[in-house]
């Protein structure tokens, strides 16, 4: 089982942002995406997600494999921190509820409401949600945010943690998080140029 | 002196007049926006592409 | 070479810069006569005395609003099937000339209910359904205009616009489904080639009838020009910002 | 499906769901229409039916700016997307969810309300039935309303603007309904009308809502 | 001051900004209740002032939860509260920039929709002389509900539940002017009591705003 | 002029997070808040700022000095970028967009709507609001979530701009800004324990 992206280019409002990605993410392995602000890596894990169509190039080995944490963690703040999980938990079919909760060490946040949480926290409660959901490729966006030094280690534990069961990862971050056999793709290089006209809806109009 | 011009709308003049008095005003109106707004784009197209072409 | 090459938006500039001119001075023309020859060269009806005179407007119109509509639809299927820029917004050009053509059927028709019907507006099902109609006109050209990303905009107001056909249907032929209503059937059953509607009558309200319908195709043309040079404009300026 | 259902109607019920505010709005528009009107008993009495549809109608459509929005926010929608559940399904539930808490009160208040305004006795079986069959309509045409306007910041007034036309037809018959019956006349027919509208809404609409609701999650 | 009232009009008038949907809602709940009622021209008639002033009121209600939340959620309140602008003075001019792009649009199209009830031709006047002086206190009461429940996500019926109530009094006044005026009575009392209100609401609320919003931002 | 902050303590959600905290911070002058997650950094930074009252203690010199940034940006989806900093710079009785927009790198993007920016370009627009504040005690929390490597070294530049005209910052981060010379503050040992009761809402009821 691999992920595998081949000549993919992405559009976002209406122009290409990157073209000619290809990229393949195998078992236990994880993918680090780097590039400035506004390169287009957001663009690109949404894309993997499903969330968006590519405008060319082909994604395979993702249908339903993939587990998406963005910037926005869709925590309910009138739910307790065990509730949130709870719920994706049984969305997705699995249980572990208490596992995750213990690796990103919320044990004494359990019953707080999500809404109560300091910004580290929740970004905590979000990634926990990860390993309740079963899936085995974690396409995640900027996952240590407002993470203090500690959980950003507790975060890059349970990455290990997941490949080493057969799990992969993709992550665009701008820090190091200390994945020492991780892959490093930059995007940078592979910017969307004037004539990369690949069908992107204002093309149209150029 | 109008009514040399005008027709003898007899005691319905106030109901023709005003159709026809709010229905060109709405024609002309929507026409004279749709030119307005027309040359509008036109120009910052124009600005758009000129610049373009001084880049290049 | 097919039809379909005129929905790129360049060649669809030059189309419209070839036919515009003539369009608008047909249709300028053919509304002109219309309208000056109902207004001044008709007799009034027994019946209705000169409020008769209203019929020039109000017909031509209330038709062009109702197939305004159905253009807006064929337009948003085209897009909907084969994602041609230029009917998306075709259809977004259109829609203001409709509603604009939908007040003036409502106005027109309400300065003439009050002499015939003695009452400005009833809730009979044909005025109903307009009057439905003239909300979704509001609601669709209120989507386009709230939703930034063209594209989604396109689909969006697709959907609702096939939606809204229901209303556009139902105020053409309600008239056909329930009998109780105030107001008029149909005066020129095309089809029976029976005529209601008296020959003095009849010729300068075709003439009306046909110049609404090139003006509508005038300014949708028009419309649609401005449209794509405003998507050509902040397509130029988005890829400046981004290279 | 059934741990999404339970989640929206916990947070429903939890501070700040709304739950109960339906309700109260529905008081409101009923006490502000007497005030409006005047207290002319014989008045109140002729239009009490057609006030009890615009108020539950209304009570309706101001709790579904919360039905997809929220969850949109806080980017519960991206990943309600991406996970096991089709979408369908998923607006399915949430309308669900949404008539339990929201048409289902106003169902059961109405008759009480129906007191305040001097319906006539007959007319008060009539207006439940009506609303029990008509309201499920509005809260699945209203989902799709609100999957169109998702994306849009408060988009309440732009979401009532698509929404009202089509609540409409729903209106016509179920005042109708309840007119009649308020009047001991026969129903038959409106109920009919009204019951084919909520059934087809029922099947179709939310395959509409969803495919609105990827067009917006892009 | 200035640049506050620029922006939020500016914003009104962008693409999402919500103008010209609260005319569309006032026209929708006026046919609504037309189709509710039943289409009885007499009836219509004897309804027609209150039911416009409950459509005026209506859109100015669900065009309350942009005023505050959306510059709450995004943290503008929080920057605009520590910036050297007496919070009163910041909501005053929120208020009156609600007005413009609300309450005098309504005001305008007001007989326009009269048309459509049946309003007796001397009510014309009279509807949009107690709109025009009722509707400037609409908002500003309508920025103090949006102040207090702006902390809470999409409050929208919560806020209704909270202004419609403080709205009474000028509906029952509006409506009263607008009544007698239609059947051509005198109408100096009710229309000085709105005024009353309208002055009293101007001199008084944006300080209350201001402070329940303090307490919000903490 | 200087920021004095004297035994304060700060409460959160009901109870007492951060007890005991006396700092000064004078012109010219940058301290650095550092903190586990959900020590209460924000809730200190909004105490200053006077978003928040402080159950004890006392804060000297803030008083209409404050300018404030924190997750949230207070940026209009609908308005230009450059629309967004001259709405701000009125507010404030000042000019100095087009300086603003150029330390922060934005020149390309002032005509594009705030809402199409990507999350990097939204932060450098929040944070070209300071520029425009003209006030001289920049509050910052977690400034530079989002940034790039370059786009931090920008940020680092301006804060060390501003210190060098006399103004002063106070900024909360769990990442390392490259500002040599600024002091470091630890708020982890002044935690309110148990026995720090001092009129916090709740301990009513303790
Ligand atoms: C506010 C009031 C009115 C509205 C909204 C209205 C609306 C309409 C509509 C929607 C049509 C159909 C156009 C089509 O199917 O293409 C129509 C046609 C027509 N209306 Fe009206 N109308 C109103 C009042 C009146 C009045 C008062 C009269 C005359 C007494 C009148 C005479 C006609 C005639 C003669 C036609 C052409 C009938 C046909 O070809 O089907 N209308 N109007
Ligand atoms: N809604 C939008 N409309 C138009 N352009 C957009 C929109 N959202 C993002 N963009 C542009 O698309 C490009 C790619 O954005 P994207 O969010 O993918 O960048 P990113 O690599 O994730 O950046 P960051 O590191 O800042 O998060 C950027 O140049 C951005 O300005
Ligand atoms: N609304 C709230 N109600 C109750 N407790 C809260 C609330 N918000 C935050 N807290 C708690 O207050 C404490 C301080 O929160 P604060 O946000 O100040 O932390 P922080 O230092 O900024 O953390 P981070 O680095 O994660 O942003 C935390 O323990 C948090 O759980
Ligand atoms: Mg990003
Ligand atoms: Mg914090």
């Amino acid at each position: 089982m691999t992920l595998t992206v081949t000549d993919l280019t992405i559009a976002r409002g209406g122009l290409p942002v990157l073209a000619g990605l290809s990229f393949a993410v195998s078992k236990g392995q994880a993918l680090i995406l780097r590039g400035p602000n506004g390169a287009g890596k957001t663009t690109l894990l949404r894309t993997i997600a499903g969330l968006q169509e590519p405008i060319g190039g082909a994604i395979s080995g993702a249908e339903d494999q993939i587990a998406y944490a963005a910037h926005a963690d869709g925590l309910k703040a009138m739910l307790s921190v065990r509730e949130n999980l709870e719920f994706w938990a049984e969305v997705f079919g699995q249980d572990g509820v208490d596992a995750a909760i213990k690796t990103f060490n919320l044990t004494e946040l359990g019953d707080r409401l999500a809404g109560t949480l300091s910004a580290g926290q929740k970004r905590r409660l979000g990634l926990a949600r990860l390993l309740v959901t079963g899936r085995p490729i974690w396409v995640l966006d900027e996952p240590t945010v407002s993470l203090d030094v500690a959980s950003v280690a507790l975060f890059a534990d349970a990455v290990r943690g997941h490949l080493a069961t057969g799990g992969m990862a993709l992550i665009a971050t701008h820090i190091d998080l200390g994945l020492e056999d991780a892959q490093v793709f930059d995007v940078g290089p592979f910017a969307a140029t004037m004539d990369t006209p690949r069908g992107a809806s204002d093309e149209a109009f150029l | 002196m109008m009514s040399a011009i005008l027709p003898d709308l007899g005691k319905y003049a106030m109901p023709v007049l005003a159709s026809y008095g709010s229905g060109l005003i709405l024609l002309i109106g929507l026409v004279c926006v749709s030119v307005w707004q027309g040359r509008k784009a036109k120009a910052a197209l124009d600005a758009v592409e000129s610049k373009d072409q001084s880049d290049a | 070479m097919s039809l379909w090459k005129y929905a790129n938006p360049v060649k669809f500039l030059h189309l419209s810069e070839r036919v515009l001119p003539t369009l608008w001075v047909l249709s300028i023309a053919c509304v002109a006569t219309g309208l000056v020859w109902g207004f001044f060269f008709t007799p009034d009806d027994f019946r209705q005395g000169s409020t008769v005179k209203i019929i020039y407007l109000h017909v031509p119109s209330a038709l062009m609003a109702i197939n305004a509509w159905f253009m807006m639809l064929l337009a948003s299927l085209i897009w909907l099937v084969r994602r041609h820029h230029v009917s998306a917004l075709a259809a977004k050009a259109a829609a203001p000339v409709g509603v604009v053509m939908t007040v003036i059927a409502l106005v027109t028709g309400a300065l003439w209910g009050q002499p015939m019907w003695g009452t400005w507006w009833a809730w009979d099902p044909r005025l109903t359904s307009f009057l439905i109609l003239f909300l979704f006109y509001l609601g669709y050209m209120a989507l386009w205009a709230a939703i930034e990303d063209p594209d989604s905009a396109a689909d969006l107001t697709s959907v609702l616009c096939l939606v809204g056909s229901v209303f556009a249907v139902l105020s053409r032929y309600a008239v056909n489904f329930w009998n109780q209503g105030l107001h008029q059937g149909t005066s020129i059953p095309v089809a029976t080639g029976e005529r209601s509607v008296a020959d003095v009558f009849f010729v300068p309200l075709v003439i009306a009838m046909i110049g609404f319908g090139l003006l509508f195709l005038a300014l949708v043309f028009y419309r649609t020009g401005t449209e794509i040079r405003l998507r050509r404009t902040k397509a130029l300026l988005a890829r400046e910002a981004r290279t | 499906m059934k741990a999404l259902l339970l989640r929206d109607l916990r947070l429903a019920f939890r501070a700040g769901g709304g739950f109960g505010l339906g309700l109260a709005f529905f008081l409101i528009v009923v006490m502000l229409v007497a005030f409006a009107v005047g207290p002319q008993a014989e008045l109140l009495s002729r239009i009490a039916p057609g006030v009890l549809w615009i108020g539950a109608l209304l009570a309706c459509l101001l709790s579904l700016d919360r039905l997809l929005a929220l969850d949109f926010e806080d980017g519960s929608l991206d990943l309600l997307a991406t996970a096991p559940l089709p979408l369908e399904a998923a607006l399915s539930v949430k309308a669900l969810a949404h008539w339990i808490t929201t048409g289902l009160p106003l169902v059961v208040v109405a008759p009480a309300l129906g007191v305040l305004l001097n319906l006539p006795p007959q007319g008060f079986a009539w207006i439940t039935i009506a609303l029990l069959v008509g309201t499920p309509a509005l809260s699945v045409i209203g989902t799709f309303g609100a999957a169109i306007t998702v994306g849009i910041k408060r988009g309440g007034l732009l979401l009532s603007l698509l929404v009202l036309p089509l609540y409409v037809p729903t209106l016509i018959f179920g005042a109708e309904v309840a007119r009649r019956g308020a009047q001991g006349m026969d129903v038959s027919t409106p109920l009919l009308m009204l019951a084919g509208i909520t059934f087809g809404v029922l099947a179709c609409m939310p395959f509409a809502s969803a495919a609105v609701l990827r067009v917006n999650l892009r």
